[in-house]
């Protein structure tokens, strides 16, 4: 936990973790426009329930970093509100977990406000919360729902996966006229990297390809990139070049950089956290099939959560999730 | 009249005063209404009377579709109401909501035409009865999840305190939406946080077929939305005066910074739950006793009383009342219609165009 | 309305509506278990929100038809306890549209609770719902959401599409050990159909070959199924030979049946009245695709709902949601 | 002390006694504790606080894992209210839920090795510490989503309820619950039905960083329980036999058919909300203030004072409770692990095997 001490990164130092990163990004927009303000359980006095917000409090006091009581319903529908009224809330739902509390809002007011009134009304709310599974935190705190969220017309749903991500993100979520959702996977806080310096935004519109390759196309977004570039060194040792796409944004998809991608390898493999029964790789894996048919060589296959509600036990955690050494077998399977 | 209010087999309706329950708000002026004033609050009333009236017509005719809950009988509420607010606060309503719209002065017109689906009406055609809106009247519409608008209510306050505005923002919702965890959670909230919000319980002692002592462990809402360290009235919503009393002496309370107030409106629907309800689960006796309260009716006997208004008086009234529900029918029937084409606009906002 | 004033299926009477069908369903479960109850929002007095349950309270009582205050996650975690503690409930909640306030008790609880105590607790529990648009019920009131369900372990999902299934699918769920969720498409409680008097059950395992075809495989569900087999018979006048599959159960899915279709026609298209990003179709096209990879003659077509919430004037809303004419259009396409 | 309780920075205890608030239950029966009943709570109490401290060494060492909650300074609530419970009841829990488990009887074996992961746990090593379950206790979880216990709490009722059962369901939540419009909904629920619940709401100040006065606008949680119509205390939660005679009271009329009871247990936790906490938000004083009312030391002082206890009886029966907890972890760490190809298992119950 040495990072939650720590509240900014340091200029001397190297690196930055993807936790210090999402908090610049907060300062930054705390800082430059006063109509942001920060607000949900514990991101005041306790810093942020993963301590992303840490020091927020004290430097820009209670009314713009707002500690909330229990009431999900409430606080993200008063997010909507004071988004409504020309406010740029960032709300924080401390993990999707919970947001199902706040799903109503969400998908009957937040998403569906500007359509309903006739493009009258619009929401520029950004709701940032953690997701995902991997710390043997059980059933109830392992949901990986970002999935669920992707399929609700009039949100952006964004899922940065590295440092450099993670610190400019919130810029562009907040430049949207729209609600945006910012899944940050909790295995990522204490990711270390440096910042590029040369990065000053994050195009909203593209997925990112994180490693050239030209034999199969491993798509992943959130905790799972990682794993697939993993995955894709180990495949490197074995004569496979995989080529590793971030999804970066999960609503609307980039099905262009994906397709494209598959029509030069000509065969797939899609990594997801959710359940594979109707998981946003269902999605991929149908746009891909409907949009580079002719050009696939093999099934696509998925990697994805076992179905069953996340057990606790370290070890059938770890075969419930998508790990590398499955992303590999796939990427074989396809190649073959 | 707590318990004859909440007591639906003796549902007999009484008068009855503003009654303070455990609040801390400071005394409500007493204002005499003058005659102008009077007449204004039973055009107004008349109105929402007559339009709903209207749509009863017109949902027979299937010229208006969908879900469709008329406000009669609970006309005083909205125009009370709304005599206390101005045109900087914000007003949040739910799915029985054209009285709301209508007193908060958006067009009969923009009304109607929206429930035709028509490119004229107040949401574009694409919200229908229950999701009328007005941005530039601050009308934030419409909301047909039960207790969904609570939230947005204490938000657009939050704003307002946020950057020092003297505005209300006045969220209408009913008994039944009082028993939905959302209620709870944001009367909590803007407790807490002193948002500038006027809650306005419409308790019409229904929530479809569920009669409120079906509903409510405890009907006594004033007395529970105290309960949150907030001021709180019970009120007879069939008067319009005694509405307008309360809500100006609860707006001035919120303006002046001292927090949410609460005001159950006392109150009754004099039609079924919606166009769709058969309205089985009551008996027409309790329906005839409360509708000698009608609250158009009330005014207009009371007015006649001081002489303040006669028969050729009343009748042209209506009339010109009648002649501008005519209009807005004839316009909403004129009006276009979308084209298919343009379904996925106002989606997003970004390109105003449908994501990939 | 008439059918709401009539509370039983006369004897007399040849045919039965789909809304009679379900009453009849839950008027034998209330008869033949005394731990079986139904409970929710206006089942009783009102008679349910669209008349199914008319006419049970006076039969069976207010302790076995009890109407419950506005408090979805109340009344459906109770639902959930009651059947925890042994009971046989069977919950209402209005339409799926109000779900999603259940949504963390659904998820959390009533699907998680045997895997989290390691097989010793079980839910089986009943939950009922209308989903669907279509009745110009605009944005708040329209949502078809059963694909969000059917990615939940630990659930069945069970869409009735015909009498014969609204008539019997309530034993067999009654019938199951975990939780069930039933989706009533609104626009069917007025279809009516004969009572097929040997049918005495529904097969949850299988979907339903509704037409047999040679060229096409249309798969759909609920509300969607008439106008599957409505497009069916217009294609047929082409010359285009389409089977439908109605899928009945969207949890667990059965893949085989609607594989083995596709691996006799070639090719498909699906209907799915959810948006069509992320939809249950993505699922079903994705199983086509990996395990009917080299039958397939042609990208798999999806007719589903325009990704825009639903609008209540009726061109619009008509032009939102799947129609025979868009569904005649993908089989044309996938044929040529 | 409503007021001391509230204001956490002044948050000094005080002791009190059981406080009637608007209730209108019948007279709970005092009791003079047996020397023996008292030598079991504190056996209990001391149990659950070496179980707690041992946690605390074994997540140092990651030899448990996940997200670990320490009942350490709560100990009288779970321990006084499991007196007033026989084997019938029900009990439903949170996520800081070890000392309900062990107060309910579930061996501390099956707890260790829930936390260790292993097939020996009580549930098997598929919960962990947030998910303890012992289904033939009717030990109904370990609910890690705050406020989702309360709605099954209510169901486990009505089904008695409907039986005729004279069982009660006891359901402990914490004051940062009681702002979920889950509890609101459930109390009503209850309190409208007259189901046989026990609440007991775990007043400990604190729901994570976020002290009672940030919490709720009106911080009395024992008379708003009371707004729902049904009786409610607060208790001295830091004093067993204020917890056990309370809870008797409640218990007893519950079962006596008069519907759902709340009780408010003024408590304090003494440390960090979590292991992964670091505790800034409050200050050492106010711990150190909260430890001298220690319900465990402080009922052991009672008991020397009366002469009930002494230094050598107090060093076996901590002794014995540290062999106990010895032997948990001895056998939690020999006990297997489940293979991973039973991933699947305990999904659905009707095949034992995944969907398709
Ligand atoms: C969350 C939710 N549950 C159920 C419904 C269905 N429904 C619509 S109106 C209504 C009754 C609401 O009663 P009340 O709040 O008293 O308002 P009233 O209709 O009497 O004005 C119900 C149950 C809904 N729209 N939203
Ligand atoms: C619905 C929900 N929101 C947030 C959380 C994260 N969380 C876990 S415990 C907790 C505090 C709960 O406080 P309280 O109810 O007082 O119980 P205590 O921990 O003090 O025993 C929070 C915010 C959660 N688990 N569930
Ligand atoms: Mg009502
Ligand atoms: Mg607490």
């Amino acid at each position: 936990m040495s990072t939650r001490t720590r509240p900014r990164a340091h200029p001397d130092d190297a690196t930055t973790t993807y936790r210090e990163a999402l908090r610049e990004g907060l300062r930054e927009a705390l800082t430059s426009d006063d109509r942001v303000f920060l607000m949900g359980e514990d991101v005041g006095r306790y810093g942020g329930c993963f301590g992303v917000s840490l020091g927020l409090l004290e430097e820009f006091g209670p009314e713009r970093v707002r500690d909330t009581p229990l009431s999900e319903s409430a606080f993200v529908g008063a997010g909507i509100g004071a988004a409504l009224a020309g406010m740029r809330p960032v709300v924080e739902i401390m993990t999707v977990n919970f947001s199902l509390l706040a799903l109503d809002q969400i998908l009957n007011n937040a998403a569906t406000l500007r359509h309903m009134s006739g493009g009258q009304l619009g929401v520029p709310l950004v709701i940032r919360m953690t997701t995902g599974a991997g710390r043997q935190l059980a059933a109830q705190h392992s949901h990986s729902l970002e999935g669920w969220y992707a399929h609700i017309p009039g949100l952006r749903v964004l899922a940065p996966a590295t440092v450099d991500d993670a610190r400019h993100v919130l810029a562009a979520a907040l430049a949207d006229p729209d609600p945006v959702l910012l899944f940050e996977h909790g295995s990522l806080y204490n990711a270390a990297g440096m910042l590029d310096p040369a990065v000053h935004d994050v195009d909203l519109d593209s997925a990112a390809v994180r490693r050239e390759g030209a034999d199969v196309t491993v798509v992943a977004y959130g905790g799972c990139v990682s794993k697939a570039l993993e995955a894709a060194e180990a495949l490197a040792e074995e004569g496979i070049s995989a080529e590793v796409i971030d999804l970066r944004t999960l609503r609307p998809l980039d099905d262009a950089t994906v397709v494209g991608s598959v029509r030069r390898t000509h065969r797939a493999v899609l990594v997801d956290e959710g359940w594979r029964s109707g998981s946003l790789s269902a999605e991929i894996e149908s746009r891909i099939c409907e949009q580079a048919f002719f050009d696939l060589d093999a099934p696509v296959e998925r990697v994805c959560s076992a179905e069953v509600p996340i057990p606790y036990a370290r070890r059938l955690e770890e075969a419930a999730l998508p790990q590398p050494a499955g992303i590999v077998a796939a990427a074989r399977r396809v190649v073959s | 009249m707590a318990t004859a209010h909440g007591d639906t087999s003796a549902g007999t309706p009484q008068a009855k005063g503003p009654r303070r329950a455990r609040g801390t708000a400071t005394a409500t002026p007493s204002r005499t209404p003058a005659s102008a004033h009077d007449l204004d609050l039973l055009r107004q009333m008349l109105l929402i009377r007559r339009f709903e009236e209207r749509c009863v017509e017109l949902y027979s005719a299937a010229a208006i579709r969908g879900f469709v809950h008329l406000y009669i009988g609970e006309e005083a509420v909205a125009v009370g109401v709304h005599q206390a607010l101005d045109e900087r606060d914000a007003v949040v309503s739910t799915y029985r909501e054209h009285g709301h719209a209508l007193a908060r002065g958006v067009p009969p017109e923009a009304v109607m035409a929206e429930m035709y689906g028509k490119t004229t009406g107040c949401s574009h055609g694409r919200g229908g009865s229950m999701h009328l809106f007005d941005a530039a009247r601050r009308f934030y519409g419409g909301n047909a999840i039960v207790g969904g608008g609570l939230p947005l209510a204490a938000g657009l306050a939050l704003a307002d305190r946020m950057r020092g505005e003297s505005r209300v923002t006045c969220c209408f919702f009913g008994d039944g939406a009082f028993a939905e965890g959302e209620f709870h959670e944001t009367a909590n909230l803007a407790a807490l946080w002193g948002l500038p919000v006027l809650f306005v319980c419409e308790n019409n002692l229904y929530a479809m077929g569920t009669a409120l002592v079906r509903e409510h462990a405890q009907t006594d809402l004033a007395m529970r939305a105290a309960s949150y360290g907030m001021a709180a009235w019970a009120v007879d919503g069939m008067d319009v005066h005694a509405v307008e009393k309360a809500a100006r002496g609860a707006v001035e309370s919120v303006r002046a910074g001292n927090g949410p107030h609460f005001l159950e409106m006392r109150t009754y629907r004099f039609r079924a739950h919606s166009m769709y309800d058969p309205d089985r689960y009551r008996s027409k006796g309790e329906i005839e006793e409360w509708k000698r309260h009608d609250p158009v009716t009330g005014l207009a006997d009371g007015m006649r009383a001081s002489g303040l208004l006669d028969d050729a008086a009343m009748e042209a009234l209506d009339h010109a009342v009648m002649e501008e529900i005519d209009r807005a029918v004839q316009t909403a029937e004129g009006a276009p219609e979308e084209a298919a084409e343009d379904l996925l606009l106002h989606v997003t906002g970004r390109h105003e165009e449908a994501p990939s």
